[in-house]
């Protein structure tokens, strides 16, 4: 169980979690990326600015 | 236990029979309607043809632990004592029984029959009322853009982040089957498909409820849009004090993550991003979510809901569950579909 | 039971996600992707926002008792021996093991990897085929234009008022999730919303399985509209000897009157008088019903189904349940709604 | 040119006045209604607010050359002399001049007040029976889904690839507009969103306009689906000799190369490939195309009009254009739009 | 005139095809595309099949009177020379002339290649910038969501209702087609059918319009709803001093009485009160109106616009037209459309 | 002026027309490939098979 940097909400993580690896927290939706395993530190995922189109 | 649906025909109507019928606890034993008597609650409801039950008056009304009417306001206010002959709880979705107040009624109805019994009345929303609700014997569920609206308020209530002072705008979108079963020329589909319509630019009703149980006056506006059912509030928020989205954090995680029926969606990715009618269609859940506009001092808050349960059956059947003791999510276990259309 | 689905993050898989997670009897423990390895499984179906689960790689399959995959047509096969390895009971709603022969895989596909398998393969469809489920351990769900036009048809063959030699025209109208999720111009909602468009004027390969499972040749056209879900198949079919609506009754009866997912609807009164998609949109049911027209000799069939439900995922569970002698309709309980838009 | 417009507050009503408002030749001097006596026709028709015309009785109709009736079955026959009395030329859009014998409407009405004056109507249906109209006094605009039939099948027949004896289903899907402005349950915009549902199985009206003009009989089967606008027609052909997809294209090419309003789709590239009413709302376009099915030996036809534009509305000036030896396309040469939506 | 579109082949530059075709004083000698080159328009566009003309590549412009651009923003900062080589007059339909100061490109955009030619440029909008229209040769038509809340809130800086410093919020409702024809997973008919969904909370570019030609901040939120044509703006508006309904039909009624495309809706009966998207769809209409709500001291202001049209394409030729000297309505009659679904 | 091989309509063309280059019918859709420019000929066009899904 990690804190999410975003909402403060606990993250479930897979046990083979490898630094590099992305994953999205499941209260806020954030992409956070994996900067170490032992212990498990999380920053946010520089996030692909997506254009919804106008 | 035993349980009658008064106005089974409508459109809440027929999603509590369809909930009381799967519900573990309750036996659906009537579904009242003066059109369709005798005939199958399959007649109106093609989703609940394999029902083995007829419509009957609602002048006869069987002897039950809890009776839910969704009839039109001002039915219930009138027939009150034979739903309290009949059944021990009352679960009421029209406005009867909402407000406190009989002069709220004056100022927003047409005034109320039954005044001395607003006092024994509580409102269904287990998020702004659960410890109130069980052993309740009179129950009202809120309003569904009320229900949105209040959704998307209160954890900044609950987390002294508005006092009740500041400014709110309130922007509704709906669907169609909020105006009920019984149609009329701005609700054929040649007319209401595809609409982007302000159908209540200011003065709705709902204000009232919002007023009353946030303790806020909101700029209120409702607009028709093309989904059937629905219901999705914006509200614009700006507080006197800034706010950081950790503080927003904080606030709606707070009151929200143990409710079983709320979800929260602010931002992230995917196509999902914020919460949307779409994404609680056929389920009781609520999506609640938020997005700070710090060059506006504005917070936006967006709030989805099905108006058929949470914003009326589902909320009444939960609200039951909570009065009786059952199982919070019992018989509201549906999580909606994906992928979806305008259900 | 411990279940898995292949492809969970595809339309059918999401609702095999849902539908595995609600059963009373199985556990879901992995459904994979390759595009969104390790997001939430609510980052793809914002229903089930709720599930504490993240996708993994299909490479690394967990040991189950049921993997259902929701592949594209040609993976199964490919990876068939892998999904046997990791689970004692394969459904697969492909077409990949649909047809008995490999001939049939070369004339309306691109030829079969596995052909030696197809004999172990049972097809799903219990109206169908449930004597041959019981202990079954490669499944293969029907096609759901296939599955919509065979359980129309069924009963007249059941009943010998069709004997295969017979004229017979279907013309079906689906919704675009049968297009699964990746998209493409035509299936934009710009380009797709409000169409009747010709898709398969000729030549659908669900042809085959028709034509595999009752013996008869089919003129088949499908066409897009405007619908999410939905599979309605209309069958044009010209008997060779005068028939009269008792005979059909008792044909549609004798075929499904104990059917716990297929309900009749042939006139009657109200709004819904034959099958159409709303009815049973969002839940397992079909729903069949007919029309005589004695002027052309001709009977109509109609018949409607939701295509992620009783068209594929439904479909797939249970034929599921049936395999393993659970109680057929464990996890498939929902009625659909009403009133429901174009879900 | 003078024009009236006798129930002008309808939904064909709306589309007459549009298109006499905005043609050369015509001047829109009266629209009727007994609803909405004295409101502007802005108020029916949110499209010509900016009209400064007001509904006025059809009791008191006004000289001019043409009068335009798009009232119900049954209101022009009853009034067809003060009709003519009002007019040089009168146009019915309802079925009360469509078919040439009295015993027709025995048969498919109730029928008919008049019989004397059948021998006096054209059909208007430029396709068809382009050469009676110039001086035509009495018009009857064809039935909307019978004009994408005959539209569809016309060529077959002018090719001498059908004869008449053949077997032909034709399976039509339909717009809500197709039942006018008055609405009803069904018509809601909650039952009526998202549908496939059959209306007509068997024994619409307009197989009589069809067997009457093609000189075949008809399996006709009518399904609304979920756009405003449109009928679309699929004619499932059974040819007693093999035909190519030259002889095809030589029929279709023959009969239509030159018609102003009739456009061929039939296979191709792109999104569009087929016959839709997407491509022709709007506008009074027909489209036309068709696949062989050698396997079945069948011919699927497609053909896709606006309902209440070449379906009724438009065909009606088309042929008052003719009538009056204008330019064919006057009044007629917007071309639809694109993207659009359910129109 | 001679008239040329670049980026014939999307959403606003069919448009500008249809329109430039259909003009009295221009024709279309030239449609670009590379990815449809040398296909017909017809190809891209099915409205536009009897077109004998095909696409051609942007980098071999033919020499004309006036060239429009309906490039993604920063394909005409980028190609400018070229296209002023070929016409003596340049409409572009982006972003990229919009704003006159280059600091906006860096704040809003990102940045601008040619910040020397930002002074040279005309805002389209008539309604605005009418005086400066003619003879100009470097045209920007506006923003969709920008064009519909500027015409909501012109008439209340015009009257001096507003100043700049007060507090407006923008609720915007668009459709799908104004992200254009490129599609992607979100603009799936599956994913993006009756969805209420916000997709900008915060932060739109459009802001930067609305403020540059106001002089007001905007607190302004964009939700996609399911229509495929039009944008509908709500505006939220805290005017310092009262204000009656006097004033604002005063206000309304002076800066829209001789607009020809400007309808004021506010109120009255009917089905349609208010303005919405679709009694303006297909045409180049703008309808306004407005609600007084004493209680909140707030105006409501409804705005609303077909964003292919007076959004984007139909601007573009209307301020053509002025800059020529031309009819302003030449070229733009049609009144769009009723009944109409989700054009 | 060429005629189209699949539906025997004009095909208008343009002037500077290549071998190897397609275009489509304006009547029937069909793409054609330019086989020869002088005289032109036409051919149907390899079809990209595009699956409209199921
Ligand atoms: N629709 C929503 O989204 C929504 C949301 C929240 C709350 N509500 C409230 O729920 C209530 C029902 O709404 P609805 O949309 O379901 O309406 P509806 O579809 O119009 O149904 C009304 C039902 O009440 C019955 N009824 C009407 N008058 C009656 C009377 N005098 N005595 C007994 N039965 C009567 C009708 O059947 P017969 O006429 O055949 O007897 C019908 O079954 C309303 O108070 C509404 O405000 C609705
Ligand atoms: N949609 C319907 O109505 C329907 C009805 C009946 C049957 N079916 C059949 O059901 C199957 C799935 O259809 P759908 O509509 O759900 O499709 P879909 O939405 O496109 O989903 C396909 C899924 O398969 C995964 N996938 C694709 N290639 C894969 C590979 N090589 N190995 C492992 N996973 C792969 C995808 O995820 P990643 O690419 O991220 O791994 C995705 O999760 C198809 O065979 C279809 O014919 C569909
Ligand atoms: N909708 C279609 O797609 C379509 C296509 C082809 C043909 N048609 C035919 O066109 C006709 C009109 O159809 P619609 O869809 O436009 O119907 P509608 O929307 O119901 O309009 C009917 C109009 O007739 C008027 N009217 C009714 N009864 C009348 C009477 N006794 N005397 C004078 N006026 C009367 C009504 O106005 P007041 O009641 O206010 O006077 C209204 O303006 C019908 O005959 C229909 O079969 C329709
Ligand atoms: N959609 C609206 O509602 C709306 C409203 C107001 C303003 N606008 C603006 O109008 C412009 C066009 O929007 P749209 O919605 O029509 O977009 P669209 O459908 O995506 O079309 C873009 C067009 O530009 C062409 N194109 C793309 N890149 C090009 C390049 N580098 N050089 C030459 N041509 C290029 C494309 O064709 P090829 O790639 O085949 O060449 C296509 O024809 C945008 O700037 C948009 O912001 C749109
Ligand atoms: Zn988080
Ligand atoms: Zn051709």
């Amino acid at each position: 169980m990690t804190e999410c940097i975003e909402c403060g909400a606990d993250v479930t993580l897979h046990d083979d979690l490898e630094v590099g690896e992305i994953v999205d927290c499941a209260t806020c939706g954030a992409e956070l990326e994996v900067l170490g395993t032992d212990p498990v530190e999380l920053d946010t995922a520089p996030e692909l600015e997506e254009d919804w189109g106008e | 236990m035993r349980a009658a649906v008064v106005g089974g025909s409508g459109f809440t109507g027929g999603e509590l029979c369809r909930l009381v019928d799967g519900h573990p606890d309750f036996e659906l034993v009537q579904a009242t309607s003066r059109e369709y008597e005798n005939k199958t609650v399959g007649h109106a409801h093609p989703n609940l043809r394999h029902l083995d039950l007829r419509f009957s008056d609602p002048a006869d009304l069987e002897s039950v632990d809890v009776l839910f009417a969704a009839t039109p306001h001002g039915v219930s206010m009138q027939h009150i004592d034979a739903f309290q002959d009949a059944a021990d709880t009352v679960v009421d979705l029209s406005a009867d029984f909402r407000l406190p107040e009989a002069s709220a009624y004056d100022e927003y109805y047409d005034g109320h029959d039954r005044p001395e019994l607003l006092a024994d009345a509580e409102y269904a929303l287990p998020e702004l009322n659960r410890d109130n609700l069980p052993g309740a014997t009179l129950i009202a569920a809120g309003g569904c853009n009320a229900t949105a609206s209040i959704l998307g308020l209160l954890p900044l209530f609950e987390a002294d982040i508005l006092s009740g002072d500041e400014r709110v705008v309130i922007d509704v979108k709906v669907g169609s089957s909020e105006g009920g079963a019984s149609g009329g020329k701005a609700a054929s589909h040649a007319e209401r498909s595809g609409v982007v319509r302000p159908y209540a630019p200011t003065g709705h009703r709902h204000e009232a409820e919002i007023s009353e149980y946030l303790g806020i006056d909101v700029s209120f506006t409702v607009h028709a849009v093309d989904m059937i059912r629905g219901a999705s509030a914006t509200c614009h928020v700006f507080p006197d004090s800034p706010v950081s989205k950790g503080d927003l954090w904080g606030a709606y995680r707070g009151s929200y993550e143990d409710e079983p029926f709320v979800r929260l969606a602010s931002g992230g990715g995917g196509v999902y991003r914020y919460p949307e009618p779409k994404a609680v269609a056929g389920s009781n859940f609520a999506e609640v979510g938020f997005e700070l506009d710090a060059a506006n001092k504005r917070l936006v808050v967006f709030s989805a809901i099905d108006n058929m349960m949470k914003g009326s059956a589902g909320q009444a059947v939960h609200a039951a569950n909570i009065a009786y003791g059952l199982d919070e999510t019992a018989g509201l276990e549906h999580t909606g579909l994906h992928p979806v259309g305008a259900p």
